[in-house]
């Protein structure tokens, strides 16, 4: 287990989420799709604290704690926004909410 | 003799505020409770504020401060305080005595209102922030006050939201105030950067008491934090916004665009004089020099401008402008106690005036045109009689009324400045317009035929008329502290011993002012003692009166120039987002949706080969096409990835 | 030799485990030591369960002056046994327009988390199945997932009743996780550790070298602890909190739709569930497998524990016999009026009691801040029996 | 033996990954979402940060997933309908992908084995939270709470006039 092989599995988690985001139709798995990338580059902090040369502050611990809290309450504004959309709209599909009119 | 509260003056400002706060916790149904909330807040200010007082009276250059790190960043700390000294306390007293009967005579004024308790929590937010700019020891912790003065006033300007002109005038009064403080943030910036801290006095290492250090950059700081007391005080350029604040209830420009919130120009000036007076020869610095001629023109300008008006309100506000502007004259030629006692008498008779226009236009059911006054000397005697007291002291009657003695004493510093005559001669004609102008507006409303509104009008309730009567016995009684021959007033904010001496009653310059109050009210009476419902300069000098009565026109011409300009600006950036910014957002997704559709083709070719190719191709073309105008989110985060692709090809081109 | 007896379960699993500890490596005797773990876990909780079904039946028919099970084996104690095959040879029904995976997945996954959460306790002294640094963060991690497996069993079942079921459940789970897990901050706070070894170790000492230092017997403890089982009962949908299964208003609840060992499996999970949270109420404030007194402690330690927790068990019995069912929007309203702001009073009692000295005036101080917040609250909360029209606020 | 944990969470986590981008049925691929994040927490756990792990899986499995199936529930009617893939994505995201490969492939200093470290005690965690962290601390506290209030405010009902 190097430190590299982490990097690669971030990366590939990074890019699926992103996948989920650019391809699903659906408004929730965009926000699915981010939550992944945070994920990713989660993954990224603690391997890099993990790794680095000791000792060493757990700086990257702290960070992955912090984007754990912003993540909630990201996902918590986003859904929610989700719920209104699509009471106004009746859909949750990205491809016909493109007006800024409502 | 010190008292607890020479220590404590942070609970002058905060006893207020938390008034308000209970007022607007109390909620809308309990008018009683917030009156007398609001004013027992006042009363119990004004108690303290008299025991702040009291201490100051029996050492001269007498000072308290109570400084408190508020908060670390790095290794600067950020210091602010209070500060007690006669300056501060004896504006304590006139704001919170003036408050007091501007609160009260309110509770008949706006008696019937349905916001009652709002009108109230204002009120008391605003003497509580006012009373804060007062107290304040430090430039940061004075701008705060000074900005929640602004908010109060823009709150109270636009009391009646359901007005359009009211809103209207509130933004206005904000945003050119605005304008001012700006300059101010930016001179308290400099400061900060040039001596290292914002405190008044700190035990020698205040920002006041080394002011050496600030060099040459002096003149511009003091130029910087003056843009701040134009904007507050009204003064030329920006002193549009006042006389259009009078679309707020006349308590509120009794209190604010009178007596307290436009002085605090005044009193910033006052209190950061040293800064101004830094390398001074003679007592003429640069920006001093600005001081007086900005206060030259002001004076002059809106004492023309008030002759030719015709709403009572606009007049007194037009009047403020012009005291205001006499304020920093005096300021500015170096009569620092001079200018502070004109705005003390000032406070007082201006406040008188407004709640007696405040009577008047209640007993005439909001009628404010005095055209259409008249006779209302036998129908409301009381505030004839108080009126009539406060048009007096306001004209600078000699000897028995406060204004008079400040008016002389502004001239008399005047007369001495040696830098130049023409501000002297200059004030002199403007005493003359003010005696001219207070007298036509006496002739027109109270005495005379009773024209048409006058015929409902009644006396007001005893507890707006028992405020009138307070505030004109206060603005004779305080003549006694003014003359010359016992200038017990002056002394104290010197820091002298006072000493009586009869002689000084009669000198030259008092002759003088008589004379010219004299030949003001004279020819008011002369020209209009036969006015009627038009008014007589209108039918002599159409022209003049014309010019007059639109200010001189300046409220137009920035209308065509600043305003068109950031008109001009806006419609130019609008075009830019619509143009250029767009069509590049429009632009780069186009990249991403031509990639899309490629890789689409692609797919779609290999997977369903031959037959559906026709129509795929059309549709993919039509999708392109409605695509391109999508404003959808996934294209966007494609594009944001693409965008980091190309970071990464560039990266990879650079190694 | 009361030490041997005490530590009786640890030697035995020492001894069980030689034959590996010099030629295996390590990783190998770590999964060997799991698994004897997880083996006497599932052994004695799984008996446990059975004879808690048969014994809560025969204690809430003494209380309904009725027998309860006597039929099958001496006193009806293996009446268990018989259920069991009952549950087992019954059909496994599965309803046509149920999303099969998850409705499969649903018993498992709560079964699975239930019985996680049991890894983390110590039942005596050296008797931690699994050590882990943030044990109590574990517990409630494994916990929350159960929200998700009642979400599964509603939504795969395809069923009305079965997802108005799952979301009064999870309504009530969410809302009941806050009060449950803030009480436990207290004793973490002064503990300083989210390991429960810890937080027993923290509670051995005796006071005037008799009484306990157990935290149940300071104020804020007292009050937390109140809280944490009547949170603890919530989440362990017992009466009077069994709105999302009560029977005679939506059949089942989410189970609605299993049958055969299926529903055996969330019959089990309920169970086991209350046997972790009281468990875990125990480890925090109940002194965990501490004697009540120096002179009781020649009684081996893991004998205190499940007194201790017997006790608990008996209290969720009777109250079932004895409380009616709590309408759905009370429940609602207890939790967030209430259980939170007097959890956060426990919070800041605690931290009095910490700074006053954790002597006599901090225990007077701590009574005193809770009294004054279970006043004012009380006064604010009392409803002078205001009657309006019920609003439903769930499920459109 | 880490090894071999290693290659089982990542293959589990990725497959999972994988079923939440592809899989049709919306509930389903957020089921799997959850059990993406379980796997993460595993990684977490391996490499030493169980905290994080243990955060990571009460906040992911315990809140998060719950409100997405949530959100899924309260706007079934569309759920079903919603079918469209866009294969562009997997064009750009494999880009990326190779991207951040190369970029990797060519740093050579990523080659370096885990070195030996002293266990990040939760203790160690809460002192860190409490003195160097303090601000970011309070700034994520005001952060969700402003949060919880924004998202109760977009759900609430309009009141029917």
């Amino acid at each position: 287990m190097t430190l590299s092989i982490v990097l690669v599995v971030s990366a590939a988690l990074f890019c699926i989420g992103l996948l989920a985001a650019l391809s699903r139709r659906h408004a929730i798995f965009i926000l699915i799709g981010i939550e992944m990338m945070l994920a990713a580059a989660n993954i990224n902090f603690i391997a890099f604290w993990r790794f680095a040369p000791q000792p060493a502050q757990p700086t990257g611990v702290m960070i992955a704690i912090f984007a754990i809290a912003i993540a909630a309450a990201e996902a918590a504004v986003g859904l929610a926004m989700v719920i209104t959309v699509y009471r106004h709209f009746r859909t949750t599909n990205v491809d016909q909410l493109n007006q800024l009119k409502g | 003799m010190n008292f607890w509260i020479t220590n404590n003056v942070w609970l002058i400002p905060a006893t207020p505020i938390v008034a308000a706060l209970l007022i607007l916790g109390f909620g809308k149904r309990t008018r009683l409770i917030a009156a007398v909330v609001a004013v027992l807040g006042q009363v119990v200010a004004l108690t303290m504020s008299i025991f702040a007082f009291l201490p100051t009276l029996h050492a001269h250059g007498f000072r308290t401060v109570e400084d408190f790190t508020w908060f670390n960043f790095g290794d600067q700390q950020l210091r602010i305080g209070f500060v007690l000294d006669p300056l501060a306390a004896a504006m304590l007293l006139m704001i919170t005595f003036v408050g007091l009967c501007i609160f009260v005579f309110s509770i008949g004024y706006m008696g019937k209102d349905k916001n009652f308790s709002r009108f109230f929590a204002y009120l008391s937010f605003f003497s509580g922030a006012m009373l804060g700019v007062i107290v304040a020891n430090s430039l940061l912790l004075l701008f705060v006050f000074w900005e929640l003065v602004g908010l109060a006033s823009y709150l109270l300007i636009g009391f009646w939201i359901e007005r359009p002109s009211a809103a209207a005038a509130a933004k206005k009064a904000f945003i050119t105030t605005r304008i001012g403080d700006m300059g101010f943030f930016l001179g308290i910036l400099w400061i900060y950067h040039k001596s290292g801290t914002l405190l008044f006095y700190e035990a020698g290492h205040g920002c006041l008491e080394n002011v050496e250090v600030l060099g040459a950059s002096a003149t511009f700081i003091a130029l910087l934090i003056f843009c701040g007391a134009v904007g507050k005080s009204g003064q030329f350029p920006l002193h549009v916004w006042l006389p259009d604040a009078m679309e707020g209830p006349t308590p509120v420009s009794a209190l604010i665009h009178a007596a307290t919130m436009v002085a605090a120009g005044v009193f910033l000036v006052a209190r950061v004089y040293p800064i101004f007076s830094v390398g001074a020869i003679n007592g003429i610095t640069p920006s001093l020099t600005v001081v007086v001629w900005i206060g030259v023109v002001t004076g002059l300008m809106a004492a023309l401008i008030a002759v030719a008006q015709c709403d009572i309100k606009r007049i007194l506000a037009y009047s403020t402008v012009s005291q205001l502007g006499l304020m920093m004259v005096s300021l500015g030629v170096g009569g620092v106690a001079a200018g502070i006692m004109h705005l003390l008498a000032h406070g007082f008779f201006k406040a008188l005036l407004f709640l007696g226009a405040g009577s008047v236009i209640h007993g005439l059911h909001h009628e404010q045109d005095i055209r259409k006054m008249g006779g209302l000397r036998k129908l409301m005697p009381i505030t004839f009689a108080t009126y009539a007291i406060g048009m007096m002291a306001l004209s600078g009657v000699p000897f028995f009324f406060s204004g008079g003695w400040t008016k002389e004493e502004i001239l008399q510093t005047t007369s001495h400045w040696p830098a130049s005559r023409a501000p002297y001669y200059l004030l002199m004609f403007g005493v003359v317009l003010t005696a001219l102008y207070m007298t036509r507006q006496i002739i027109y409303v109270f005495l005379g035929n009773r024209r048409a509104a006058s015929e409902q009008a009644h006396e007001s309730p005893g507890v707006m008329t028992l405020p009138l009567i307070v505030l004109a016995a206060c603005a004779i009684a305080l003549s006694i502290v003014l003359t010359p021959a016992w200038p017990w007033l002056e002394d104290y904010l010197t820091g002298h011993a006072a000493k009586f001496d009869a002689s000084l009653l009669i000198q030259l310059t008092l002759l003088v002012s008589f004379v010219l109050v004299g030949i003001g009210v004279g020819l008011g009476v002369w020209m209009y003692r036969r006015a009627g419902e038009t008014d007589p300069l209108q039918t002599k000098q159409p022209a003049l009166f014309r010019f007059l009565e639109n200010k001189m026109w300046i409220d137009e011409i920035y209308d065509r120039t600043v305003i068109a300009l950031s008109a001009l600006m806006a419609r130019v950036s609008d075009w830019m987002d619509r143009h250029v910014w767009d069509g590049l957002v429009r632009g780069v997704g186009a990249i991403g949706q031509i990639v899309a559709t490629l890789t689409t083709d692609a797919d779609e070719g290999v997977i369903n080969a031959g037959v559906d190719e026709t129509t795929d191709g059309a549709r993919g073309l039509g999708r392109v096409m409605s695509r391109l105008h999508s404003g959808q989110i996934q294209i966007y985060l494609g594009a944001v990835a693409l965008g980091m692709l190309a970071l990464l090809l560039f990266y990879a081109w650079l190694t | 030799m009361a030490d041997s007896v005490d530590q009786i379960f640890f030697h035995a699993k020492q001894s069980l485990l030689s034959p590996l500890a010099d030629r295996a490596p390590d990783w190998l005797i770590q999964v060997a030591s799991s698994l004897v773990n997880i083996g006497a876990l599932l052994g004695v909780f799984l008996s446990l369960f059975a004879l808690m079904s048969v014994l809560e039946r025969k204690i809430l028919g003494r209380m309904q002056n009725r027998y309860g099970p006597n039929r099958v084996g001496p006193f009806g104690l293996f009446q268990p046994v018989a259920d069991g095959i009952k549950m087992l040879i019954k059909e496994d029904i599965v309803p046509v327009r149920a999303d099969k995976i998850v409705h499969f997945l649903a018993p498992i996954l709560i079964a699975a988390t239930a019985i996680l959460s049991l890894g983390i306790i110590p039942y005596g002294r050296n008797m931690t199945p699994f050590v882990i640094d943030g044990g109590i963060l574990f517990f409630f991690a494994v916990g929350s997932t159960t929200e998700l497996a009642v979400f599964m069993a509603g939504w795969g079942s395809n069923n009305k009743f079965s997802m108005l079921g799952a979301m009064r459940a999870i309504a009530q789970m969410i809302s009941y996780e806050l009060p449950l897990i803030v009480t436990i901050l207290p004793v973490v706070m002064i503990v300083s550790s989210l390991n429960p070894d810890k937080i027993v170790a923290a509670q051995s000492p005796y006071v005037f070298g008799f009484v306990p230092h157990w935290f149940v017997l300071t104020p804020w403890g007292f009050v937390a602890f109140l809280l944490f089982f009547v949170s603890g009962l919530v989440e362990s949908n017992r009466t009077p909190f069994d709105v999302p299964e009560g029977e005679s208003e939506i059949v089942a609840g989410h189970m609605t739709e299993y049958s055969g060992f299926k529903y055996a499996t969330f019959f089990m999970a309920e169970y086991i569930g209350m046997f972790a949270v009281s468990g875990l109420a125990v480890t925090l404030f109940l002194g965990g497998w501490h004697s009540p007194s120096p002179f009781l402690e020649f009684i081996p330690s893991y004998v205190w524990f499940f007194a201790k927790l017997s006790i608990l068990l008996f209290v969720y019995i009777w109250l079932r016999g004895t409380l009616p069912r709590t309408r759905v929007d009370h429940i609602m309203n207890f939790a967030w009026k209430f259980m939170l702001p007097m959890a956060f009073t426990c919070f800041i009692a605690a931290a009095v009691w910490h700074y006053a000295g954790r002597g006599l005036s901090g225990w007077l101080w701590s009574l005193a801040v809770i009294a004054v917040v279970y006043v004012t609250l009380s006064m604010l909360l009392e409803t002078k029996k205001k009657f309006a029209p019920r609003t439903y606020r769930f499920a459109e | 033996m880490s090894t071999v944990a290693f290659a089982t969470i990542t293959i589990l986590t990725l497959a999972a990954a994988l079923a939440v981008a592809t899989l049709q049925k919306l509930m389903h691929a957020a089921l799997s979402f959850a059990v993406m994040f379980l796997g993460i927490s595993a990684l977490f756990f391996l490499l030493g940060a169980e905290f994080v792990g243990l955060v990571q899986i009460f906040v992911y499995i315990g809140a998060v997933a719950v409100l997405i199936v949530f959100t899924i529930l309260l706007t079934r009617h569309d759920t079903e309908r919603v079918r469209g893939f866009n294969w562009s994505g997997v064009v750009v995201a494999l880009a990326v992908f190779a991207g951040l490969i190369w970029a990797m492939e060519s740093t050579k200093s990523l080659l370096i084995g885990p070195p030996q470290i002293q266990p990040l005690t939760v203790q160690r965690i809460g002192e860190l939270l409490m003195t160097s962290y303090v601000w970011p601390l309070l700034c994520i506290g005001v952060l969700l709470t402003a949060a919880l209030i924004g998202a109760l405010i977009l759900v609430l009902e309009e009141k029917r006039e």
